[in-house]
């Protein structure tokens, strides 16, 4: 069903679990899709020094939420911010047709978590 | 590395002996039954004798049963063929909420044709209240539709009691069998049920074949058209390496359903027992005890089931999240739904289906390898976290079987 | 007794090379493919491998076969389903008069049920006229079936020019190729056929597994309801072992056809030959040309051609008179009455079908057979008696072969 | 498909073939169905001494004929007009169902043959 790529991220995930004190968090998906990402992010001069994720779902949804996190560390927020859920199942070598319309919402997750640490560092 | 099927619900390896009974008909014995030359009598004797078997494993008359590609082909017959046979009686027909999709999906077609359809609730075990069918059916129904046993979560129902209720009332009485042949014992001298469906290759025989029993006087339409076997009800050349295997595979599943159904609910037993108590917030789905021998289903609360699925089979162990042929779909199971099951729970659910050869040692192994992957999905898991924090402060637990009036 | 097979038509013999391959299913592999695990995923690929081989023989796409129960549901799927997904553009459906039961009885139902059925004659060797059919397309016709090749008389159909009729007009066509897949190329990416059916026990393959080839874009509805098998357009756990057996037979027999056929091609001219020159008051049933490769069919006037069969028999040959599967019923062949054959005639046919175990020492000893055998069963016939004082008077001698524009 | 009482009446009929100068001679059947029985009958001292028949058609119909003679030879007209198609059928240890209709019409043909005899042989 899933190709080596996806099932090495389900086996091994990068980056899961908790983060303590995020600058920024961000979640998505429903309980009827049996699928919900949260996305942690740690931001440092404007880039993402650290991240993490807690996901309940598939092993398409772990597997894109792994790979995601691997995608955007480092990177500027403006990078994160152009990054795609399709970007995330392309570098994962491609993901069954079901699934990528319900699992694979890690990037939205990660722009909420942008969001949500832009929201609490704007300027009042 | 060694692998443990733990996935008998979906199909069963056939039976060396049925393969064995089979081979002869791909070989020397490859007539046309249809035809009247020696190659075509031998075919011909083997169907019959396979018919014959076939009756008799299940108490009934030989020209009672009609050989079908499979319980699909079985339960849309059924329910096509009454329908359209006592059209000009009535067009109700009643079902249950946990029916198989071959069911489901077929009544509902003929409800989008212009029936008008109950579908029956359950309890949160499963079951079907012979009350509610009692109260349900009225003078137009011209057929009830219910399963013996389920394929997800092995709930056994009371069918003798759901098919006297017809009887009564004089309404067909259909039950797709396809989960219970071979798994609990079935005399249909006895009981007054009309049409039954079943498929070979869930009791240790091949798959693309199937039968249904209808009872003398059961007026049926039919699916298909064009030669006259089957008497007429199902044309096509006769499949009989197939039927010949189906025969010997349901002579060999109804020898001795206790004893057998013995062995393996010890080791179901067990397998629940282990997983209950030994995995945190896990419930167990389906009732406790009219159950298949060999189903065991569970939710494991705060982690999806294909994840656990993918650990059991990397670890060689082969384990179904609801139904196999449901699982292209990515909505949680109707069946768990039914039993008033929420989304989470449900999408977190397990079915493990123990068969012939499986052995404790694979039992033991199972758990302990389950147990590892629960842990390892809820480290990952923001449901299991929060829940954590709760239970921490509350001491929650909740309840791990379901409760019924039966 | 040795014994000698020429009833091909009725059905072939599995080639050993495809019961080998279908073994492993029936025993490691045997896995339901809608499962994640790895006996699930052996079986998928499987499919999917049976699949892709049974779409490059055809020279089709591997997403337009519906693997189906046989011939007969690939008739029927065909038909009631472009009938039921068309309804709304039409009602008339055309075929041929010599089809097969699986075709003429489902558009006979169609027809109770509200189509309106044109039935295309056929000349003297068995052949449809295109220019009838380019007269009786109308605005309101959804479907045109009329098969490739006949499964009594062996007459090959213009299909391609039949097609492209249809094309033209924009109306569907569906051919019943069951006898022909093996026998006559067919490359499906030239030819705008738009639904093809075939049966797996007819090219050496096993029985119980056909596939309907449906063209990308072509409405189809269906027979049955249930899970999420065959894109959902043919419900039921998938017959692994029987569809790895029609994708390695239809490989097998899609092979060299032209060098095949003119192997078994040479046979069936010696056959002809000597029965028409050898035996009096013999004629050629079908088209001479147009044939089917391994098709012998002859009325031996003034003999019924059951005791012909049974005589053969006696003497360990296997033949048949009309299609096996008619064989049942009493009344004369629908085909050669169509072909404007008297019932004394039609009653005398006797079909002799040629395979790939054939040789020609076998025809040289079922012609002599044959010539015993009607020379004892013309002694006890009156009819034969009146006609010899005819004959003796009058010198009279008939036509050996039909003849045709063709 | 047939017995092998059956099967032994088919392969070694008794007293088929045409007689010369028969007493009365009777023929049932249609080419529809496809068979045709022809009966002739020998009569002396009203008594059937000698029989025969010509019958077209399948195994069923040759072998009631066959039965048919034998059972019917020595007898009186009278005994002969009382063997039913059915006796033939069950003499013969029975017939296919789809048989029974057509092909086993022997007795009729038979009790033809007689009107045909009694028909010539009535006092004008
Ligand atoms: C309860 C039930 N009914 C019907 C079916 C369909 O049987 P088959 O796949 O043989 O068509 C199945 C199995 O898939 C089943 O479990
Ligand atoms: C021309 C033709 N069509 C359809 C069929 C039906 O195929 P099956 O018996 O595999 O259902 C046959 C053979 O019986 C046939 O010869």
């Amino acid at each position: 069903m899933y190709n080596e790529k996806v099932m090495d991220h389900f086996q091994n995930p990068r980056n899961a679990g908790e983060m303590l004190n995020p600058s920024g968090v961000g979640e998505v998906g429903n309980m009827k899709c049996g699928d919900i990402m949260k996305i942690f992010i740690k931001v440092e001069e404007g880039r993402i020094q650290d991240i993490n994720f807690l996901t309940f779902g598939c092993g398409a949804a772990i597997a894109s939420s792994s790979m995601l996190t691997e995608l955007v560390k480092g990177k500027t927020l403006e990078e994160a911010l152009n990054i795609t859920n399709m970007d995330v199942a392309e570098k994962l070598g491609g993901l069954p047709d079901a699934k990528l319309h319900c699992s694979n919402l890690a990037a939205d997750a990660l722009h909420k978590a942008i969001e949500n640490y832009q929201a609490n560092n704007s300027p009042v | 590395m060694k692998r443990i099927y733990l996935d008998h619900g979906a199909t069963t390896p056939p039976h060396a002996d049925v393969i064995e009974a089979m081979l002869p008909y791909f070989r020397q014995y490859f007539g046309n039954p249809s035809s009247v030359h020696s190659f075509g009598r031998e075919a011909r004797r083997a169907l019959d004798e396979s018919r014959e078997k076939t009756a008799l494993a299940l108490g009934v008359k030989p020209e009672e049963i009609i050989f079908t590609s499979g319980g699909t082909e079985a339960n849309n017959l059924a329910i096509q063929g009454v329908v359209e046979a006592l059209a000009a009686r009535g067009r109700h027909v009643i079902t249950s909420a946990v029916e198989h999709h071959a069911v489901l999906d077929t009544v509902k077609i003929m409800a989008d044709k212009g029936c008008s359809l109950t579908v029956l609730p359950v309890d949160r075990c499963g079951i079907v209240d012979p009350d509610d069918l009692r109260k349900a059916i009225r003078d137009d129904t011209v057929l009830v539709t219910i399963m013996t046993a389920n394929n997800e979560i092995g709930t056994v129902q009371p069918v003798e009691e759901l098919a006297r209720t017809c009887r009564d009332k004089g309404v067909p009485f259909h039950t797709d069998a396809v989960q219970a042949i071979g798994s609990i014992p079935l005399d249909l001298r006895g009981v007054p049920i009309d049409l039954l469906s079943l498929s070979a290759h869930k009791f240790y025989g091949p798959k693309g074949i199937g039968a249904l029993f209808v009872r003398k006087g059961t007026k049926l339409g039919k699916l298909m058209f064009g030669g006259g076997q089957e008497r007429k009800m199902r044309p096509g050349t006769e499949n009989i390496p197939a039927i010949v295997g189906l025969a010997k595979a349901i002579e060999m599943a109804t020898k001795d359903i206790p004893g057998k159904s013995a062995a393996i609910t010890v080791l179901r037993d067990r397998l629940i027992e282990k997983l209950l108590n030994e995995i945190d917030a896990v419930q167990l789905n389906g009732h406790p005890v009219h159950r298949l021998p060999g189903n065991v289903n569970i939710s494991v609360n705060f982690v999806e089931g294909e994840g656990l699925l993918l650990d059991l089979d990397l670890n060689g162990i082969a384990a179904s999240s609801g139904s196999a042929c449901t699982s292209g779909s990515l909505e949680a199971s109707h069946v768990l739904m039914a039993c008033g099951m929420d989304h989470q729970t449900a999408h977190g659910s397990l079915r493990l289906t123990l068969g012939h050869g499986n052995t404790l040692e694979e039992v033991d192994y199972t758990v302990a390898t389950l147990k590892n992957s629960v842990d390892r999905l809820r480290g990952m898991s923001s449901l299991y976290k929060n829940y954590r924090r709760q239970v921490d402060k509350n001491h929650a637990g909740g309840e791990k079987t379901c409760t019924t009036k039966r």
